[in-house]
């Protein structure tokens, strides 16, 4: 049953050193800033942290990579033009990177909330991406075995919660939401404003509730 | 041996897609054939960061940092869009259901092996994003590139150097010069740029058939 | 020996659930257990054909052939409700995510083992729907059953004779005569409905202990 | 690109004999009972169909069955208080029956969308349903390795289809549509209504249009 939480430091406490964090967005659109920047305040270490990109800027994301937070990162590209924090650290050396491809990864995390023990992925099949996996040719196909990636938070931004916890979310910030939010143990959400129940439609609801442990609302001040 | 420039490659690439497809293009250079699908076209764009129907680049008002292209540019929806969560939006690549994907690329070997996500060297952070779902999942694998690089080495190679994006995937090549085929057992040059067949085959260090 | 009523043993499940739970109730006798649910429980009823806030059976013109719960039987739709595909539907229980699944059995065996989908009769028909899925992917899977079948046999046994539907997924069982906990090595009998613990040790041949 | 069809019978036509036609519904919700009757009168034999249950009462799949045109049924479960036509196949031995656990029929229909070679799933495991299968411990626990379920083609009833063959649902009736619309070489829509390009938000598209080949409007006499 979610809570909703008054404060983000509320929705993010109690992550401790060491856990596995996932966090939604692709590059700005969907990132819960908010809800990184209170994990940086509660001050848990030693994170691996599974996210499409690895940070833009010096916000989000960025900042808990920039702070040594992070002792692993999970993502699909790291490499962007405003990428500098992670760029820096992976150059000393003082983070670790798992490079997934995006597909592989977004399947991986979609395999750990539902249930899937493994799956063979064409994807990787043949480059330094499957080197050490299990292979095998499936109808002339060669495949990769790639397993679940679970969480044990996930940070999630959407656009409207309902007071049980339902989600809708907005054009492409949806990206990661609704399987990190499946995958995790603990699922804290952000959102622009929390609705009544009975305000979302139930065809249009993408996050169902009982995906949803914590929501506080973090109304955005850019215009959506 | 001039070559054409960008835009009347990615005019070539565009007369290439059938009216109707659904088509992803890659990141830089493949972007430009949006701009010579004409509307009436019906193609439709994929985004793999969960989006069809995509517009163009957004300006001024329309800009929403919800509504990001791959590159992560703004852009907008046309009508018949819809939305999808990652998962669904790489289904939707990986299950064979978009006809046309064009990327660049580092290299192409002759059996269609794809080189386009890292240069291998120790100082290059990798990163791969959907380059290596998007070349094994599309029906038809385009690939868009000047065939030389800046040192003067052919990118159409026996043999790709760099690490691999995917094995066999890639099914048309579009360069400068060029345009090659990619067939079992052979490269077919299907069109020439203001270069003659043999002068293209010494700049290239695989066999090439003529169309 | 005479046990409670299926009502009564239903009521006895419905307290067993914790309030805001997300429950799935079998086809059969575990659907009386939402009678006794009441609303501010907070308890949200997932149906394995795509719906989590199902209501209760729909009446007269509540009636809709598009809503219906896994028995085919026309249903009503609760203030925040969502429906889903029959993929997402399954992946909700999969993995993991409902804390309570009811199920009918026709045998459970004393390590938790489930048998209720199949008599293996050559000439029945088998069916197993979503209770595979069910049995497994609950964070409890809890049976409700008469304790004896019609012909006096025990349906609390050693180990199952009937086709399985799970292996060690059964953590209690709801009888007429007694609520048994399937704990690892052990099988303890919490509750007792008209019947001492000796002459319940008697109808099984499962050793039994006392909570 | 969709075709928007006149006609049932012009949307079904080429279904050849052996075909593997996955057909939605859960019992009657959902099943799209005008397509399957369009089949009937088209003549195709010695179909493999993929579906739920094995009919119900005289209409529908319960036609196609009763007729001897189904050669095998994949689905979860056959038997109904109203699957007497399968029933007395089944028993007189004219029709195979591969019986799958109803998650894995809806996940290894979802692989084959998804490009899925093949998964491990912990349901069935231990059970006669995993008798042949190849099984592996995967943290400790039991999984079965199950494959995609590919159709030739699949014919769904959906709510409303735009112009451009987008779709939505209703209620419980969205059971198999989305995951066998992606499943199948042709995907053949009914829908109570088709729509003007714009109607629907495309917030709420359950199945985007590159996996709608054609669609035919079959209002419904009931009301909805």
């Amino acid at each position: 049953m979610v809570c909703i939480m008054p404060s983000t430091a509320e929705a993010v406490a109690g992550v401790p050193d060491g856990a596995v964090v996932l966090i939604g967005g692709f590059g700005s659109a969907g990132q819960p800033v908010e809800l990184i920047e209170a994990l940086l305040d509660g001050g848990a270490r030693e994170l691996t942290v599974v996210s499409n990109n690895a940070g833009n800027g010096d916000s989000g994301l960025a900042a808990l990579i920039r702070d040594g937070r992070v002792r692993k990162m999970v993502c699909s590209f790291p490499r962007q033009s405003d990428s500098w924090h992670f760029d820096a650290k992976y150059r000393a050396g003082s983070i670790e990177l798992e490079l997934v491809p995006q597909g592989n990864l977004a399947e991986r995390i979609r395999a750990a909330g539902a249930g899937i023990g493994a799956f063979f992925t064409p994807t990787g099949f043949g480059t330094p991406l499957a080197e050490g996996k299990e292979t095998r040719m499936i109808d002339g196909r060669g495949h990769v075995l790639e397993y679940p990636i679970h969480g044990d938070v996930a940070l999630v931004a959407a656009y409207q919660a309902d007071q049980l916890g339902n989600l809708v979310y907005r054009k492409t910030a949806r990206n990661f939401g609704p399987i990190m939010a499946a995958a995790a143990k603990t699922t804290v959400v952000q959102v622009d404003s929390v609705v009544p129940v009975g305000a979302i439609d139930p065809e249009n609801v993408i996050t169902p509730c009982l995906y949803v442990d914590r929501v506080v609302a973090v109304p955005r001040t850019v215009a959506a | 041996m001039n070559g054409i420039d960008r835009d009347t490659l990615a005019k070539v690439v565009a007369a290439d897609i059938e009216p109707g497809s659904f088509v992803n293009l890659g990141i830089g250079l493949p972007t430009r054939v949006a701009n010579f699908l004409t509307p009436d076209s019906g193609v439709m764009l994929h985004t793999e960061n969960g989006m069809l129907g995509m517009g163009p680049e957004a300006a001024g008002d329309q800009v929403d940092p919800d509504l990001v292209n791959a590159g992560k540019i703004p852009v907008t929806e046309l009508p018949g869009a819809s939305y999808f969560h990652q998962a669904d939006s790489f289904a939707m690549m990986r299950g064979g259901h978009l006809d046309v994907c064009v990327l660049g690329a580092y290299q192409v070997a002759a059996n269609g092996d794809l080189a386009n996500w890292h240069t291998g060297r120790a100082d290059d952070i990798p990163a791969v994003g959907g380059a290596m779902d998007l070349a094994l999942g599309a029906k038809q694998t385009f690939v868009m590139m000047n065939l030389l690089s800046r040192d003067g080495s052919p990118k159409l190679v026996a043999e790709c150097t760099y690490p691999l994006t995917g094995v066999a995937c890639v099914s048309r090549v579009y360069t400068d010069l060029a345009v090659f085929l990619i067939e079992p057992g052979r490269v077919v040059v299907r069109e020439l740029f203001g270069i003659t067949f043999d002068e293209l085959q010494k700049l290239v260090d695989v066999p090439l058939e003529q169309s």
